[in-house]
């Protein structure tokens, strides 16, 4: 018999809500031929409550508990805009300790998420131990932000006008110790997998995306510096007292799964160079400005966008007066990065699909709001 | 090779560091006097009352509207014990609701309610609730 | 109700003393980039900020990121804003330059009745997923939108929770618990 | 006594000692891992949780034993016994010693290839028969992984067969008097050892079990005792693959002093913990990689051994000979790892 063709149906696989590399519920429906993909179709919402119409219903300085819960692993990163936006629109004053303090939380925070992302990562890839290495450090940051925040990971910190409470007493003692232990964490993850052979070849030009692709997708964060553009709003746009610190914004070039891993690596280090800067640089002073005790802006609105670990985190805040805030709009940058995700897994394997998804680094929280 | 065999080189070594872990119920975490674990109403020992007068300020900010309170009249006032007219009553917390922002803690205006170490939620019912003993037990259970 | 005067009832929707430009240099150089299309600018607090009507939104869009001295390549958001006294929704995009570092705000008025605008998403392929979530909260349509599918309420969720006639009950209700359960 | 009987008790022994084995490597993987991650592994039953696997093997017989709608039910219960029974009938020409072993067969090693290979079978029909995407993919990939991997694994321990000139364990381990095989065959024990990671479907090849990917593979449908008797097959072939090893280039139970059997543990648990060790660090292959590995580098690999060791025996060189040239094509080929894995 001369060739028959073999008439062939398209498998279909759904990656999630439930499956345990998806991040969260996160569902992916793929269509596969054998082990490679053929179509992706990305579906959100399982997470969805609604915190821009919540925030609708909230007294201004609640508004802060629910954005804690948009991005959970960087909560005091979401905060900061929000209060930045609201400070704009009262026209606060915020005291410059209270400013070096906002900082040096929100880059620990920022390494936290790191970690998080470095050991998801390593999961997705098939390692164990980086995860787990990951959370050892990971918890160390958690320590110091119960002994300022008194919260793990919801904080509800940042105020307007400052921050709730001031630095505790023995706060230098704790980050002193703290910094260096960071610093041999970083080295001990590298060590495990920046170098291996295995896990070079399983992310070296998987999940490539150029950088013009990523603009238009609106990629930002280490995402987006991981294609070789070098936007970083603590430095572009500078908010804070970021002009004051001195950090670097690593790029790379290719823009593939392990330059977005090596860059959030470099990154941690950039962070612990501006958390050491600010342990030194630290002013004495009121940790809260003055602030009207019931806070009710004028009407007005205004877009701030900050540096999150993911992104660009952004607060649309329009207010008409009164209590509460009339419209939230929240840019999450999870929400946004997810968009190029179709454009990264290009007839891409199942194992590397699983790898771009927790390369891209989204939080579900963010993106389903 | 070489780096497989840095990493393999790596988790040798920490083989033989420390564990980080705690046993946990045998060992207690070491919490810092600001970690905040469920609000618990303080005792006013002076008098012998709690502080909190049922103001219900509290109960209006609360993101998740966990807290329920009422307040009456407060009978140690006729005696002249107590210069507070007005008490709590009831308090409730719904446990399963109470996310532990702590902005009941900062909107209270009469320092009457904190966040205490009690971090253990766990429990049989869903609707597992904290009434006005258990909210000033709290303080003197887990207190800092 | 006719497009121009939709295109006006935004501009009285949050009501706004024209003041001195925040931003003179940016409010020229738009202009010049804009000349020919109906542009009125807005004074917000940090970002300059523009009001076109919604027939040119696109044309406006392209011309922004085309321009060399604009070049606004990055779509940071897309909000669209219910005012139902007014009864216009104002769909806002926030645009940034990563060049040449510069911001800016453009904003459309959507009346209730038409409640159609134009698609961004040939322009900036980020405004996807924006303007689909725009289009299931609020119940705003966008022409040319390549695929405008629920994102991310259930299948079977009526109505459009963004929009301030939507209540929700918890929120709707007076603040204090009601009694016990 | 009748043989027969003798031959019964002699099997009964090997497998309540391979069972209980099983147990101790289960606790044993995940103290050492824990270690390894700077925890401390299960610590609640028992001494440092010692009682932690015989609590969860009384957990998973108590349990429901659930059969999907979909699944196809005679395979899909059939499938652990045909996982179960080849691994432990390799058990049976294992020679702990001299004299502690079920029965010395005189192809003893073409024995326990050819009987471990029926497993894969099992696990093609566990994932078939689920009627799941998820462990249709990783049978699909353990069957393409499993046979592939097999022929390194039997060309690298031929080379031990020519140098022995013999394929009874025994034999070979006399023929090891003085200088280990893994002197002589380092590039064997090197495809030996990789190849049967491969086999085991343990990191850096667990691709069919890929929690993150395929979430558990062949094995995701599967619930209580059934999935129990999985897991204790896999521990099984490790402790077997790991005490073939030991036999064939570790001279099994030759040593000084300490007794024949003592050595024989400590060598194989050696090769036990050399196994745990790359699970707690390395990550995992991707499918077409791991192909690629097996058929452009092992094999091939495999083959030079194979010439280097007949080059030896035909001219009769001396030992050095082969050691030196041994190692230079592990170097070569360490090397070759880069090229062939970008390619």
């Amino acid at each position: 018999m001369a060739e028959s063709r073999l008439e062939t149906v398209d498998m279909f696989i759904n990656m999630g809500p439930q499956h345990p590399s998806t991040h969260g519920v996160f569902r992916m429906v793929l269509t596969i031929d054998g082990e490679q993909i053929v179509d992706m179709k990305p579906h959100i919402g399982y997470l969805h409550r609604g915190v821009e119409k919540l925030a609708e219903g909230l007294r201004y300085r609640e508004v802060t508990v629910l954005l804690d819960r948009t991005d959970y692993l960087a909560a005091l990163n979401n905060e900061l805009p929000y209060v930045m936006a609201l400070e704009k629109l009262l026209d606060v004053k915020v005291p410059e300790r209270a400013e070096y303090i906002r900082v040096l939380v929100c880059e620990l925070n920022r390494i936290a998420s790191h970690l998080m992302f470095y050991g998801a990562f390593g999961a997705d890839a098939g390692a164990t131990t980086p995860f787990m290495y990951a959370f050892r450090d990971r918890e160390e940051i958690q320590h110091f932000f119960e002994a300022v925040t008194g919260g793990r990971l919801m904080h509800n910190y940042f105020r307007v006008g400052g921050v709730r409470y001031d630095l505790p007493e023995d706060w230098r003692e704790r980050l002193t110790k703290l910094i260096p232990h960071l610093r041999k964490g970083i080295v001990d993850c590298e060590r495990l997998l920046s170098d291996n052979e295995i896990f070079l070849n399983r992310t070296i030009g998987v999940g490539q995306i150029s950088a013009a692709d990523a603009i238009d997708y609106g990629l930002t964060g280490p995402n987006l510096r991981a294609c070789g553009v070098r936007l970083d709003l603590r430095r572009d746009q500078p908010y804070s007292v970021y002009p004051k610190l001195e950090f670097d914004v690593p790029t790379r070039s290719r823009g593939d799964c392990y330059d977005r891993y090596l860059l959030r690596v470099e990154e941690m280090r950039q962070s612990l160079r501006i958390v050491e800067q600010c342990l030194e640089q630290m002013p004495d002073g009121p940790s809260l400005g003055e602030v009207p005790r019931v806070i009710r802006p004028k009407e007005g609105e205004v877009y701030v966008g900050t540096e999150n670990p993911r992104g660009e985190y952004g607060i649309y805040l329009v207010s008409r007066g009164g209590d509460y805030p009339y419209r939230v709009k929240v840019r999450a940058p999870s929400f946004c990065n997810l968009m190029a995700l179709n454009e990264m897994m290009r007839g891409c394997y199942i194992a590397d699909c699983v790898l771009i998804l927790g390369s891209i680094d989204i939080v579900l929280g963010e993106v389903d709001r | 090779m070489l780096g497989m065999l840095k990493g393999l080189m790596t988790t040798m070594q920490s083989h033989f560091r420390k564990p980080v872990t705690i046993q946990y119920p045998d060992e207690r975490p070491d919490l810092p006097p600001r970690y905040a674990g469920f609000p618990g109403l303080i005792w006013d020992a002076n008098v012998g009352e709690p502080f909190c007068t049922g103001c219900q300020v509290c109960a209006r900010f609360c993101p998740t509207q966990c807290i329920y309170v009422t307040m009456k009249d407060n009978p140690k006032v006729g005696d002249g014990t107590s210069k507070r007219r007005k008490i709590v009553d009831e308090f409730e917390l719904n446990v399963s609701c109470c996310t532990q922002c702590a902005v009941c803690v900062e909107v209270c205006n009469f320092d009457a309610i904190e966040m205490t170490h009690t971090f253990e939620m766990a429990s049989y019912s869903r609707e597992q609730v904290m009434n006005l003993q258990d909210m000033l037990s709290m303080k003197e259970k887990g207190g800092p | 109700m006719t497009e121009e005067h939709s295109a006006h009832s935004v501009h009285t929707a949050p009501k706004k003393e024209p003041g001195p430009s925040l931003f003179p240099e940016m409010e020229r150089l738009v202009a010049e980039v804009l000349s020919g299309i109906e542009v009125t600018s807005e004074q917000v607090v940090d970002e300059h900020a523009i009001i076109i009507d919604r027939k040119d939104l696109l044309a406006v869009c392209r011309r922004l990121k085309d321009n060399q001295r604009l070049s606004f390549d990055l779509l940071r958001c897309v909000s669209v804003v219910d005012y139902p006294n007014e009864s216009v929704f104002q769909a806002v995009y926030h645009l940034y330059s990563i060049g040449l570092k510069h911001r800016m705000a453009v904003k459309t008025g959507i009346p209730y009745d038409d409640a159609i605008v134009d698609s961004v998403t040939s322009v900036w392929a980020g405004a996807d997923w924006h303007e689909r979530e725009a289009a299931e909260l609020l119940g705003v349509e966008f022409r040319g939108h390549p695929n405008l599918r629920p994102l991310l309420l259930p299948d079977d969720f009526e109505g459009h929770p963004l929009r301030k006639s939507f209540k929700v009950p918890e929120l709707d209700q007076a603040r204090f618990r009601r009694g016990r359960e | 006594m009748p043989e027969w009987v003798e031959s019964i008790i002699r099997v009964a022994i090997a497998i309540g000692f391979v069972l209980t084995t099983v147990l101790v490597l289960i606790w044993l993987e995940r103290k050492v891992i824990g270690h390894i991650q700077q925890r401390l592994g299960p610590m609640r039953t028992g001494f440092h949780g010692f009682l932690q696997s015989p609590a969860d093997a009384v957990k998973l017989l108590v349990k429901e034993d659930i059969i999907p709608a979909a699944a196809d039910r005679w395979a899909f219960q059939l499938a652990p016994a045909l996982v179960f029974v080849p691994i432990f009938l390799t058990v049976v020409s294992i020679p702990f010693t001299r004299t502690l072993v079920v029965r010395n067969l005189d192809l003893g090693l073409f024995y326990v290839f050819a009987i471990s290979s029926i497993s894969i079978v099992g696990i093609v029909m566990a994932g078939w028969a689920s009627g799941n995407k998820y462990a249709l993919l990783g049978s699909v990939r353990a069957g393409a992984q499993m046979v592939s991997y097999e022929i390194p694994l039997v060309f690298s321990i031929l080379g031990v067969a020519m140098v022995a000139g013999s394929l009874n364990l025994e034999t070979i381990v006399d023929a090891q008097r003085g200088l280990w095989y893994i002197v002589l065959q380092p590039v064997g024990m090197f495809i030996f050892l990789v190849a049967s990671l491969a086999e085991l479907n343990r990191t850096p090849f667990d691709i069919p079990v890929a929690e993150s990917e395929v979430v558990g593979g062949p094995y995701v449908e599967y619930s209580g005792i059934r999935w129990g008797v999985f897991f204790l097959s896999e521990y099984a072939n490790t402790f077997i693959i790991s005490a073939l090893a030991a036999v064939v280039f570790l001279a099994g139970w030759r040593g000084p002093l300490l007794p024949g059997w003592l050595w024989f543990l400590i060598k194989t648990y050696a090769i036990i913990l050399i196994i745990f060790w790359f699970r707690a660090t390395l990550p995992r292959l991707r499918i077409d990689q791991l192909m690629t590995f097996a058929w452009k580098l092992l094999l091939p690999l495999a083959f030079v051994n194979l010439l280097i060791t007949g080059l030896y025996l035909v001219y009769d060189w001396p030992r050095w000979i082969l050691f030196v040239a041994s190692v230079a094509v592990l170097a070569v080929a360490s090397r070759l790892v880069y090229v062939v894995g970008r390619a």
